[in-house]
């Protein structure tokens, strides 16, 4: 146990430092802060799962057999507006990207340390709303809002949940913010831009996102809630308004949103990919811009969600050949990951169990993306089940399997424990099998047909959705295993050594749990990142998975 | 540096100027935010403009120019005020710090206080959409009491986020003065100054597109 | 039992569908080659490579540009090449050849209204004849509702306000599933029903037989014109002396508009131009025409448009003629696999 | 930025003599575009506003809000906030200009 040395450890970590509920909850340490999102989004993640399980338990039969219709249409809701706002969005930057953001570049806190703060509690607040809403019966109108069924039509809790997602943008904004800044102004000396681990050009990427896309959500659900309350008509085909154009802004932002969920998993993964095969990332400077690639792109495609909807055609062609032209930074990734492997020292640790299970779902994922965002084939499956096994590729495949990967892998660093190996490489593979037999027949039922927020279906659907359900029990048995052991680890876990998997980064220069202000001595950076070398001493990998 | 170890350094930071320079540049990603804000019911504007284009020309020759002319004028007095109280600070002239800030806040209320009188207005003559609504077509003329109730909509939308922020900016500009009376801003660190002042020429300049969007495009009919 | 049959692919039943068909298995190739390329690089890089040393550390090499670029351009062309493909196929799909006959569908909650050309009526069905095409104009009188027939491969949005408009050709015999793919509330997956393709002479029989019959749009939509007075402004027959513009060959021609503009007539321009008349003054005309919002429904005012659309360009009020004479090319789609079109039966 | 800064700590006192010239240039605008709105100009009336709301914005910007004197990353982020609005402003409004390009049924030509 070298840097967590004697004398370092007679000074608290940010855990010992301070005890009780305010030094918690007024805490303005990024860490801390990091603490208390996880623990936000983990209860919101287990929440939408519930809905989840509901779902897919009354998609067991065709028949509308164990909720009604109109419940069905909230549990979708609930589920989505959750998942995505409450927990997808905010799930890695907020949790890790907050705990390692000012980590990986040296630097004390984040710019804004009381914003931080600010940012989780309007992040509760929003959370409130929502739930709010949940309580008094729900709201019916998918998570895409749209209108004028959310504006005229629906009589269920509209208003509270939009505010509630209108008020979340703001947390995410403020967390956007912060990185931004933090990242242009408080690199430690050394720490140049093409120093930077690709964790942290992946979370630039992804503020740039927050900061310029939310802002449109907010106001647009905004204008939704001014129009059901006070009848203006902003939308109102009765009023010759036109609801297309809530769609155009609500996906402004939303498609962007999707990277806004997928590009901080990728920065965890080639951080993964690096760690584990104890080499730098092949193709660098590609992986890092095609992140910011990603980030500007992705504005230009949004009307990829409008090919059906009256847009114009016109319209409709540009948008696809833009989304066409995202995917190549994404393919830009994925093969220089397939190539860090080459001549690597690969190891199997949980964490990259996640990292490969990350890449081949994400590439299958994005690869029916790339199809949703061909004309000719978006016209037959648009808004049937393909469309949700895309995204839940992408999204569950992609985002949550880089989310457990990197939370694993930080985990020892975050709490000082390690947690039981046989368990979390169990976890990994459940999560695998069950995600691939939830997800995969879903392809199928969309090119089927069957569409989807359907409460009923026809019956030679019905295979299909059985396997589906079957999946997914497996999938949440799968997520319920680390939600165990990563707990048990708290009390009963070995202590985790400030380097215990070898890797390379600043973050693992300093104490298993770093202190307060991060690190003892000032930080100055010298080398790349990765900087791998064989004549070097690489310290002893600590026997980390059997605590 | 020289700046280490005074009284508004942060302890995340090694010195007074990154900190600065750290919450300006904070402020200009935030007022980028705004502008993305404000952006979503401009698009609506444009699109909206676009296709009702006759009936906006008419529905806006209901405002009053002359007091949407007035409100422009007292805003961009108020943005001389606030550039000037940060520039007192930077010669060190504390009372005069407060006195521009008041003035600006005067300013600011003047502009609210107008905008009360306005609305009090299209309240009084059901140009408020909603159930009250009521468009009297101008004599002679086609009309189309849903599409200017659109056009309203945007108005009181559009001038109302204004105002909700002339509010937030007053409401920051009054948190200001204590300290400014006590002489925090000078010379060496007036940075909450800074950027307060940014966001008021931010609200400011939404103005000066609002005016002209809104208040003018029917007055070469009328 | 019908639920343990196992579907991998829906019934190919439209003209446009082999060509999605074959625009997805051409997809499905290009994706198991990339996936199944990566999974084994993966696999074998993983077992190669392995971990021998506690202390090993992998072999940094520098970017080899040209690897970059041949994996960037590779897919990029692969994914240019489908886009074109897509695109033709979506305009196709767009565009209803020209021997289509129009039908009418509304979208309501929680049905399906449809009107055929002959004036029949039905709900949550429609009765089609093979091999002709058909070209549906689609409104909705609430939300936004959305028209899919998977068996088809088309599917459109339904919007409130608006005209949308998609079209087949059944080119198999038999009952397939209508979706409504777009949610619209709470009985949203009951928004469900069929199309039926019939052999032709069995859908003269089933038209004439049981089935709702009534006036065809057209005549209904001349009744409207001159029941609503529509006719005192727009006199029809040349030369005479009107207060509004003639309508007569509006349909499908640019109008020009004070201040210059000018904008195509299609249906969401006619529909316009009757709920909200001020919106686009004709260049020449006084803004003297009411609006009729809220004093037709969206069934009477698709009647209305239908009639304005048979006005054509003859010169004589036409008489309820779908086309004029002269404009029954073949589809001109390009669309294989089409089957020929037996001539609709009036 | 840091030299700036420096240069003001060193006792350089900042003029406010701009300050007053953009104010005097911005009632004159002001008035200016009131006027320009009473002349029909057909499509450009829209275009003089938006000329004369941008000038005076940029005046504002740049010295009011001191970007005139600002490191290259403050203007990128100005800029940037402008592009991406225009971006949202103009893809949209290509939606709705080409609506009705497509001739949606072949028998109308
Ligand atoms: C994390 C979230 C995420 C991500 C990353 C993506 C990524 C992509 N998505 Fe997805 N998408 C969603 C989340 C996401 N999406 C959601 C939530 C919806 C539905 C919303 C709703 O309606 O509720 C949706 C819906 C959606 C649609 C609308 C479908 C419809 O409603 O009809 C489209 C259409 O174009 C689309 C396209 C794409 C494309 C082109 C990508 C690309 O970025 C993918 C790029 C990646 C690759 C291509 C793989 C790697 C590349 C290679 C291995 C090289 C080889 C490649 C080729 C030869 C092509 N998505
Ligand atoms: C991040 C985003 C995210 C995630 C993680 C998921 C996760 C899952 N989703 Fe979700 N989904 C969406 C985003 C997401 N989804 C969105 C945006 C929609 C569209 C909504 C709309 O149409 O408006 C959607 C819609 C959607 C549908 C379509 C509904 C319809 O259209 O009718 C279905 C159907 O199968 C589904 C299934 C699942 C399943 C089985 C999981 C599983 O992966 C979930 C597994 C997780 C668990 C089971 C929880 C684990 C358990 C714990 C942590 C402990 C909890 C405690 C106890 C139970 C004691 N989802
Ligand atoms: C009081 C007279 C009047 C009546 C009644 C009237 N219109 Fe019109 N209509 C006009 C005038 C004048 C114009 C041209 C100015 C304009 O575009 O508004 C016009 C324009 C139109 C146009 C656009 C024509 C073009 O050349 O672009 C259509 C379509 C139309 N009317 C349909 C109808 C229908 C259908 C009805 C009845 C339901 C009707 N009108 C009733 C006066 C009338
Ligand atoms: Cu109608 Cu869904
Ligand atoms: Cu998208």
């Amino acid at each position: 146990m070298d840097t967590n040395s004697a004398a370092a450890l007679d000074r608290p970590s940010y855990l010992t430092d301070g005890y009780g509920w305010k030094s918690w909850l007024l805490t303005r340490d990024h860490k801390r802060i990091a603490i208390l999102y996880l623990v936000s989004i983990t209860f919101f993640f287990a929440l939408g799962g519930i809905f989840a399980m509901l779902i897919r338990l009354e998609l067991l039969t065709p028949e509308g057999d164990l909720v009604q219709a109109s419940t069905y249409n909230k549990l979708f809701t609930m589920h989505g507006v959750i998942m995505v706002f409450l927990f997808l969005i905010p799930s890695i930057p907020a949790t890790l990207g907050n705990f390692f953001v000012p980590l990986m570049i040296g630097a004390k806190d984040l710019a804004f340390p009381r914003i931080n703060l600010l940012s989780w509690y309007i992040y509760i607040l929003g959370g409130a709303f929502t739930l709010w809403a949940l309580i008094h019966g729900g709201v019916d109108t998918g998570w895409t809002f749209y209108t004028p069924f959310s504006t005229t039509y629906s009589n269920t809790y509209v208003v509270s949940t939009a505010l509630g997602v209108f008020i979340l943008g703001f947390s995410s904004i403020l967390t956007g913010l912060n990185f931004i800044v933090t990242i242009h102004r408080m690199r430690a000396p050394g720490m140049t831009w093409f120093r930077l681990p690709l964790f942290i050009w992946a979370h630039y990427a992804t503020s740039l996102i927050m900061v310029l896309g939310t802002p449109v959500i907010a106001v647009t659900l905004l204008m939704v809630a001014v129009e059901r309350v006070l009848h203006l008509g902003l939308f109102d085909p009765k009023l010759g308004g036109d609801p297309i154009l809530f769609q155009h802004l609500f996906w402004f932002y939303s498609h962007p949103a999707v990277y806004i969920m997928v590009l901080p998993g990728m920065g965890v993964i080639s951080e993964l990919i690096a760690a584990f095969a104890r080499k730098r990332i092949y193709g660098y400077r590609f992986v890092a811009f095609s992140s910011m690639a990603i980030a500007v792109l992705g504005f230009l495609v949004w009307g990829h969600h409008l090919f059906l909807t009256g847009q114009s055609v016109y319209a409709a062609t540009i948008f696809s050949v833009i989304s066409m032209l995202v995917a190549v930074p994404s393919a830009i990734k994925v093969f220089n990951w397939t190539a860090t492997l080459y001549e690597g020292s690969i190891s199997f640790q949980t964490p990259m169990l996640y990292a490969l299970g990350f890449i081949g779902l994400f590439t299958i994922g994005g690869l029916t993306g790339v199809m949703l965002a061909t004309l000719g084939l978006d016209l037959h499956v648009h808004d049937t089940y393909f469309i949700i096994a895309h995204f839940h590729y992408v999204m569950v495949g992609g985002t949550i399997m880089a989310y457990l990967g990197g939370l694993h892998y930080w985990w020892p660093k975050m709490t000082g424990k390690l947690y039981a190996g046989f368990a979390s490489k169990l976890s990994a593979l459940l999560v695998f099998v069950g995600f691939n037999l939830t997800f995969f027949p879903q392809f199928i039922l969309g090119y089927l047909g069957m569409p989807r927020r359907y409460w009923t279906y026809a019956p030679e659907f019905q295979v299909w959705n059985v396997l589906s359900t079957a999946g997914a029990s497996i999938l949440g048995v799968g997520y319920l295993l680390p939600l165990c052991y990563l707990t048990w680890s708290l009390f009963k876990g070995k202590q985790a050594d400030a380097n215990p998997w070898g890797a390379k980064g600043l973050e693992w220069q300093t104490t298993s749990p770093p202190p307060t202000y991060n690190f003892d001595e000032p930080v100055v950076v010298t080398e790349p990142p990765y900087s791998y070398v064989a004549e070097q001493h690489v310290v002893g990998q600590q026997e980390v998975e059997s605590a | 540096m020289h700046s280490s170890g005074h009284v508004a350094l942060q302890h995340h930071f090694d010195d007074l100027d990154t900190q600065r320079e750290a919450s300006t540049f904070g402020m200009w990603v935030f007022l980028c935010t705004e502008i993305l804000f404000f952006g979503g019911l401009f698009l609506l504007y444009v699109i909206y403009r676009q296709r009702f284009h006759g009936v906006f020309v008419q529905a806006s020759r209901h405002l009053d120019v002359k007091w949407g002319g007035i409100n422009t004028a007292v805003l961009i007095c108020s943005s001389l005020t606030m550039a000037l109280s940060i520039w007192a600070a930077q010669i060190n002239r504390r009372k005069l710090v407060v006195v521009f800030l008041l003035v600006t806040m005067a300013f600011g209320a003047t502009f609210l206080g107008i905008k009360a009188i306005e609305y009090g207005d299209k309240f009084h003559h059901h140009l408020v959409p909603g159930a009250n609504f009521h468009y009297a077509c101008p004599p002679g003329e086609e009309c189309h009491p849903e599409q200017a109730q659109i056009f309203f909509s945007l108005y009181f939308c559009l001038t109302g986020l204004h105002a909700m922020h002339m509010v937030v900016g007053l409401g920051i500009l009054s948190c200001l003065l204590l300290p400014a009376w006590r002489g925090r801003y000078n010379a060496e660190w007036h940075n909450p100054l800074e950027c307060s002042g940014l966001y008021w020429h931010f609200v400011d300049i939404v103005w000066i597109f609002l005016f002209p969007l809104l208040y003018l495009i029917g007055r070469h009919v009328a | 039992m019908s639920s343990f049959t196992l579907p991998f692919f829906p019934e190919e039943a439209s003209s446009i569908a082999g060509e999605v068909d074959a625009m997805f298995a051409v997809w499905l190739a290009i994706s198991l080659f990339f996936t199944a390329l990566i999974a084994a690089l993966i696999l074998i890089f993983v077992v190669r490579y392995r971990r021998r040393a506690d202390d090993e550390v992998g072999k940094s090499e520098h970017a080899g540009i040209w690897l970059e670029v041949t994996w960037s351009v590779i897919p990029l062309l692969i994914m240019l090449a489908m886009f074109a493909w897509g695109a033709k196929v979506f305009f196709v799909a767009h565009r209803a050849p020209a021997d289509a006959v129009e039908y009418w569908a509304f979208g309501k909650q929680w049905m399906w209204k449809f009107q055929h050309p002959e004036g029949n009526r039905e709900i949550n069905h429609l009765h089609v004849p093979l091999g002709q095409a058909i070209k549906l104009s689609m409104t909705s009188e609430d939300v936004i509702h959305d028209f899919a027939v998977p068996a088809f491969r088309i599917k459109q949005d339904v919007n409130p306000g608006t005209y949308t408009f998609t079209w087949f050709r059944p080119t198999r015999i038999g009952t397939y599933h209508l979706f409504c793919d777009q949610y619209c509330g709470a009985e949203h997956s009951k928004m469900v029903g069929s199309v039926i393709v019939m052999d032709p002479r069995d859908y003269a029989a089933w038209l004439a037989g049981g089935a709702a019959a009534g006036q065809s749009p057209v005549a209904a939509g001349a009744q409207l014109f001159s029941s609503l007075a529509c006719v005192t402004c727009h006199e029809m027959g040349p030369g005479r002396f009107a207060r509004g513009p003639s309508l007569q060959g509006l349909f499908g021609r640019q109008v020009v508009l004070e201040g210059g503009r000018t904008v195509l007539a299609d249906e969401a321009y006619i529909r316009e131009s009757i709920v909200q008349p001020l919106a686009k003054i004709v260049k020449g005309w006084q803004p003297i025409m009411p609006t009729y919002q809220g004093q037709v429904s969206e069934e009477q005012l698709a009647q209305l448009i239908a009639f304005i659309k048979s006005l054509g360009n003859a010169p004589a009020m036409a008489t309820g003629a779908e086309h004029p004479p002269g404009t029954l090319a073949p589809g001109d789609s390009g669309i294989t696999g089409a089957a020929s079109a037996p001539a609709p039966q009036k | 930025m840091a030299e700036e800064h420096a240069a003001e700590h060193d006792g350089h006192v900042p003029s406010r003599k701009p300050y007053f010239m953009v104010w005097a240039a911005l009632m004159i605008f002001t008035g200016l575009t009131v006027w320009v709105a009473g002349l029909n100009l057909g499509p450009f009336n829209d275009v003089a506003a938006l000329i004369i709301a941008f000038t005076k914005a940029t005046l504002v910007v740049l010295i009011f809000m001191h970007v005139a004197h600002s490191s290259r990353l403050t203007k990128l982020t100005v800029v940037s906030g402008l592009v991406w609005l225009l971006i949202m402003i103009s893809l949209t409004l290509g939606d709705y200009v080409t609506r009705g390009w497509l001739d949606t049924f072949a028998a109308n030509r």
